[in-house]
């Protein structure tokens, strides 16, 4: 297997997507959405942000499959600590409802 | 298969370490290294984004009160310098790869400046957060934490406003310190680049530098809504609720 | 329990203390079979099978689904008996019940102090009638200690900034140990006492004999007066530009972020010093923090008095395990919000 | 099938061992053997160090009344014990000494992917180390292993920033080296070693790196912010501005528990090698021991909220920690009932890493089922913070790590040092070891249960009997770590020359000389031969993948 090389013009338009999304994401912060939206939005652009940058800056896309299984698996343990420290903290007054 | 374990012997890149048969073998390993290196890195922080989503749950309106006290065109700006040294380093690797010696130095210098503009940034912050007392706790002697110039949104409780200021100065100072880490770590790979050490067969600590530098600004795509913009719509006269 | 068993076991004096064990005894019976026939079917098969001479190799035995489903699927019924019991056993536990006598403790580097509801204190003593049920609610004023009562088969972590609260029903008199289980400093193996359970009629004579003591919940309402909550709150609790107080206790209260919160110990201290946090709906955070001016002991008066206020005269203290002084018992819904 | 591959190790003067002479280039290797027994070096000083407090607690408590330390030394002796012990003995035992000797070798590898890292890992540990020991020498620190918030940021007032720094530290050791072996396992596996032909001891040690990898950085962070929070004094741990310590709790045993796990797998990576060689059998259902490995690793990380039943954590989150507590228990027992099976009509030898291994089976048999006893929740709420819990964290964390480390020691010291061990001293300190544990920890079990609590200097004269049979068995348990020690140390110069393969095994390890030269291997190895496929030695001749010569007919080292 030999590296695959992006081309420049594919990290123009990553870099291009980033700003857009950076002021995206300011110009949206200001703005008062409904239902919490505003939690949503940013972390929505955020996550698209940094997709890009994994994928192409990093190189995912082009990467084997044992480098996304070791990414995902980061990420799932970062659910698990979340997930199970927050099943405490969210249930605990539960009992005296 | 036996026989291509010893046919690669033959023609030695300089760069081949002895314990690897072949410099793919050693590319390989490097990279993976790097990324399973980054995973430690992704479980360091978690712990502290856990620490954010649990007191901002708890402490919406403090949150948004302090948080609102930073500045947005700082931080805005710091977030374009560092999406645009992850191009240039992007485009270092890349005339790394090319072999493109004198646009891999460039590239290069222009990274390791944009990160050290980031942290001449992040100082000027830091500095008026200081002139501002909102260094938490008594780290710093005699500038005790005083939420006095933060305006705080109706209903948020003074004192809880120094866990933001906790979180931001630990997740930020962290962030600062891989930063910091990461300028020094290019500036090695720039000495060797101006060496000519780097070549389109072996430029694998130029690939594995830039995973790292990348990491340093993913994690920084994420700290700048948490920590810059969570209150802003609620200073623009929204309704104070997380 | 009095026989040879006495070096193995605690004694048993509650009434949790017996299920505890009953579980006790099923998992070191069941544990105790496979250790035995585990490590006796080792041990054949290492006399079995010795080598006989250096250099034989035996037959390869081929690996087999079936064992290892049966295998894993055995422990795993096993193992869930073993949840379900113990679970079972805990939310009993956990679950206070409505009907018992509160007393308050506060533990401190290195002590505990205990209050009962008629005003006796005690330090590392905690004298209670045996067979009624009795509800322990707990904070720190330092670090974090854990209330251990072996005979009982009760636990529980004492935190600072936090009430965390445990129950039992004493089933033997008796005087037993008291320890902290949570490593607190220094002195740790020194923060144990006595608990000393008696007959019903002699701790009402004991709680009598020590008459004199302000009750916690009158103590509550002087500082009540002093610290100047009456102004807002009213002296009886009724409210005025402070959300009424009255019946609060055990009620849901409708917070201004639109969700509600059941008023209980845990969020009655929160109010006194962290006002901010959730505030009722209507009212406005006009309310000073508290923190720092209350102890944890006159946080405990404060709550007591507050608790006590659904009965019409506030000043009444609550009688020993009357049913009518039972605070957490569900009440009509008065007006939260005087409008 | 089999056509070339093995060259025959010709005896040869050189080892990884004389090949350079010299404290500098002991210091300088990039050599994983020698790394390796660096690490042997310093983690055994480490242990005794800790045996030393060990046995001053064990003094201690020999009477019921705080005679001979006063609570404020008692209190840094247990807690120095345990930083020691867990940080700097438990966690790099079994993966940095033999793990770092062998993961390379059993793969046929010429060293690990990265041995300059390899290196720096260990100058990493000492310098931890370091730190910490003179942390402990200027004074010590007393909030137990465990560092619990409030005590450990407000109310101490001993060297917990600077332990807590040595901790930090010493944390990247750990993550460096499951990084390492990672990265090796999956990119340096000689040609035809396939997954499923690696010795079970490689797939306990990559479980055990990706415990090291995912849960290490999550207690270094949470160090780190327990020392600002220390120096600052106010932080997310302090509920003065609304924190909350039990986070601290969540954020510790989230790297603890799992932590436990990094010092079992390796141990029983090493008793499945041990269990299948010395019963020259394969191992009864490979993929299952392999497999369940991961599966240890992977629910390790979800059972920690275990240690706070009464923390006044949420009693649903107590009882989802109870259910996946039990779940986790399986793979253990499944690897118990395979290594069992293995037994069934093997050829089972006596010597003395087998006793180990045996020993092990015994210790965890004991370790885990009481751990069930813990994961009940209304049990452990009574036992937790006594020494129940005290005696089965030994039972499952010194008796797994210790056996299988002494085990694998003795196992491997032939290829480690050239020499054999003089193996009837071998027996018989695996049977005063045996002993001597026993007779440490089980009376503990029993004065948990009438409610001792952990951590108490002084304590209620009816529980004296119990201690008093502990510190008994505690002192026998020192004899016993003791003599190994003075044996192998003496047979490195006067035991009895070891061939390269002394207990005629199949594994990779064994087809090369003892000690092993610089890189391991004379010729690159080609494996075409399955896990624990044992061959009388004709037939390993046929096969052609080992030595053939006269040395077949000497007798089994120790028969």
């Amino acid at each position: 297997m030999s590296e695959h090389i992006v081309s420049v013009r594919i990290y123009f338009l990553i870099l291009l997507a980033l700003l857009v999304g950076t002021v995206l994401t300011v110009v949206a912060g200001k703005i008062d959405f409904p239902f919490h939206l505003n939690v949503i939005i940013a972390l929505t652009i955020a996550c698209v942000k940094a997709t890009l940058v994994i994928l192409y800056f990093m190189h995912m896309r082009y990467s084997k499959r044992l480098v996304w299984i070791i990414f995902v698996s980061a990420l799932f343990w970062m659910g698990l600590l979340f997930a199970l420290t927050l099943s405490d903290y969210t249930t605990r007054n539960w009992l005296s409802q | 298969m036996a026989e291509s374990v010893t046919a690669e012997h033959e023609v030695h890149h300089p760069a081949l370490q002895h314990h690897f048969e072949n410099l793919e073998q050693q590319r390989e390993a490097g990279t993976l290294g790097m990324w399973i290196f980054l995973v430690t890195e992704i479980m360091f922080f978690s712990a502290m984004f856990f620490a954010y989503t649990l007191y901002r749950y708890k402490f919406p309106l403090e949150f948004a009160s302090a948080s609102n006290h930073l500045s947005l065109k700082l931080g805005a700006i710091n977030t374009v310098v560092l999406i645009v040294s992850s191009f240039t380093m992007a485009f270092a690797v890349y005339n790394a790869q090319v072999g493109r010696q004198r646009r891999l130095v460039i590239s290069l210098i222009l990274t390791i400046v944009l990160g050290l503009t980031f942290l001449g940034i992040k100082a000027v912050e830091y500095h008026d957060k200081y002139k501002d007392n909102l260094i938490p706790g008594q780290l710093i002697p005699g500038h005790k934490y005083s939420p006095a110039t933060i305006h705080l949104l109706p209903g948020a409780s003074p004192q809880y406003t120094e866990m933001f200021y906790w979180i931001y100065f630990a997740m930020t100072g962290m962030h600062a310190l891989h930063m910091v880490i990461g300028v020094g770590l290019l500036s090695v790979i720039l000495f060797f680049s101006i060496r000519g050490r780097y070549d389109p067969e072996y430029h694998n600590p130029v690939e594995v530098s830039g995973l790292y530098w990348h990491f340093v600004d993913l994690i920084w795509i994420f700290l700048f809504p948490l920590l810059y913009l969570l209150g802003r719509h609620i200073e623009h006269g929204g309704t104070p609720l997380h | 329990m009095e026989t040879g068993w006495i070096s193995w076991l605690p004694e048993a004096a509650s009434t949790l203390a017996g299920k505890v064990d009953a579980l006790y005894f099923y998992l070191s019976g069941v544990t105790a079979f496979f250790t035995l026939l585990i490590s006796g079917v080792v041990i054949f098969f290492v006399i079995r099978y010795r080598r006989r001479s250096p250099f034989e190799i035996p037959r390869p035995v081929a690996g087999s689904h079936k064992l290892e489903t049966i295998w894993t699927v055995i422990p795993l019924m096993i193992a869930m008996s073993f949840f379900v019991w113990g679970t079972n056993v805990y939310f009993q536990q956990a679950r206070s019940p409505k009907l018992a006598q509160e007393i308050y403790v506060v533990g401190k580097q290195w002590m505990w102090k205990v209050q009962h509801s008629t005003g006796q204190r005690e330090i590392n003593e905690l004298h209670v009638p045996k067979g009624r049920k009795i509800r322990l609610i707990m904070t720190s004023e330092d670090t974090i200690h854990s209330f251990y009562i072996p005979v009982f088969r009760i636990k529980a972590d004492v935190l600072p900034g936090r009430y965390t609260d445990q129950w039992f029903e004493a089933t033997k008199t008796g005087t037993f140990h008291l320890f902290c289980a949570e490593y607190c400093g220094m002195n740790h193996s020194g923060m144990i006492g006595s608990v000393i359970v008696m007959e019903p009629k002699e701790f009402d004579n004991w709680l009598a004999g020590n008459a004199g003591n302000q009750t916690p919940a009158a103590a509550g309402q002087q500082l009540f007066q002093s610290l100047g909550c009456a102004s807002c709150h009213g002296v009886s609790g009724e409210g005025g530009r402070g959300p009424t107080l009255a019946g609060l206790f055990g009620r849901q209260a409708r917070l201004t972020t639109g969700t509600s919160v059941v008023a209980d110990e845990v969020y009655i201290r929160e109010s006194i010093v962290n006002p901010q946090a959730q505030i009722v709906e209507g009212f406005t955070g006009i309310m000073p923090t508290f923190q720092g001016q209350v102890s944890e002991d006159q946080l405990l008066q404060l709550l007591a008095f507050i608790k006590s206020l659904h009965i019409e005269n506030p000043q009444q203290p609550v009688p020993a395990a009357s049913p009518a002084s039972t605070s957490a018992q569900p009440r009509p819904t008065p007006q939260l919000n005087p409008k | 099938m089999q056509q070339e591959g093995y060259e025959i190790p010709t005896p040869s003067k050189v080892n990884y061992i004389n090949a350079q002479y010299g404290l500098k280039s002991w210091l300088l290797t990039k050599d994983h053997k020698r790394i390796a027994l660096l690490y042997l070096g310093s983690v055994t000083a480490f242990f005794f160090f800790g045996g030393v407090y060990a046995m001053m607690i064990r003094i201690e408590l020999l009477t019921p009344r705080g005679d001979f330390l006063s609570s404020a030394t008692y209190n840094k002796v247990f807690t120095q014990h345990g930083i020691l012990m867990i940080f700097f003995f438990l966690i790099p035992a079994i993966p940095a000494t033999l793990g770092n000797f062998l993961v390379p070798m059993m793969i046929g590898a010429k060293d690990l992917a990265f041995p300059r890292i390899n290196l720096l890992s260990w100058y990493i540990y000492i310098l931890g180390g370091i730190i910490t020991i003179w942390a402990l020498l200027s004074g010590g620190v007393d909030t137990g292993w465990t560092f619990y918030a409030p005590y450990s940021t407000t109310f101490s007032n001993t060297y917990v920033v600077l332990t807590g720094l040595g901790i930090f530290i010493n944390g990247f050791s750990s993550i460096l080296t499951g990084l390492n072996f990672i990265v090796t396992i999956h990119t340096m596996r000689a040609p035809g070693m396939t997954w499923f032909r690696l010795p079970l001891f490689i797939w306990s040690h990559y479980a055990t790196s990706l415990i090291m990898i995912l849960g290490t950085p999550v207690i270094a962070i949470t160090i780190l912010l327990l020392a600002f929070e220390r120096l600052a004094r106010i932080g997310i741990f302090d509920p003065a501005i609304g924190g909350d310590p039990v986070l601290f709790q969540h954020l510790f045993w989230f790297y603890s528990h799992p932590a436990v796990y990094i010092m079992i797998l390796p141990s029983m990576g090493v008793i499945s090698e041990l269990i299948a060689n010395f019963s020259r059998k394969n191992i009864f259902g490979y993929k299952f021991v392999a497999f369940s490995s991961l599966a240890i690793a992977v629910f390790g990380f979800l059972v920690w909220g275990h240690h706070m039943f009464v923390s006044g954590q949420s009693v649903y989150a107590a009882m989802i920690f109870s259910f996946l507590s039990f779940a986790v228990a399986i793979p253990s027992a499944v690897k118990v009932f395979n290594w069992t099976a293995t037994l069934y009509k093997g050829s089972i030898s006596y010597d003395t890493p087998m006793l180990y291994g045996l020993g092990f089976i015994g210790l965890f048999l004991i370790g885990g089922m009481t751990g069930l006893f813990l994961a009940s929740i209304a049990v452990d709420v009574h036992v937790t913070d006594t020494y129940f819990v005290v005696a089965h964290f030994h039972y499952v964390m010194v008796g797994g790590t210790l056996m299988g480390y002494l085990g694998g020691l003795h196992y491997w010291w032939p290829k480690i040092s050239g020499r054999m061990y003089p193996e009837g001293w071998g027996r018989f300190a695996a049977l005063v070891v045996f002993v001597g544990f026993n007779l440490t920890f089980l009376p503990q079990f029993v004065a948990g249960y009438l409610g001792m609590p952990r951590r108490y200097h002084a304590y209620p004269p009816e529980f004296q009997v119990f201690n008093v049979l502990s510190s008994a068995g505690a002192t026998i348990l020192g004899i016993g770590t003791l003599i190994p020690v003075i044996y192998l140390v003496w047979s490195m110069r006067y035991g009895r020359h070891a061939e390269a393969n002394p207990w005629h095994l199949p594994g990779l390890e064994w087809r090369t000389p003892s000690p092993p030269p610089t890189e391991n291997f004379i010729v690159s190895p080609v494996v075409t031969w399955e896990a624990y496929e044992f061959a009388p030695p004709e037939e390993m001749e046929v096969v052609g993948t080992t030595h053939h010569r006269p040395l077949e007919d000497a007798p089994v080292a120790g028969d």
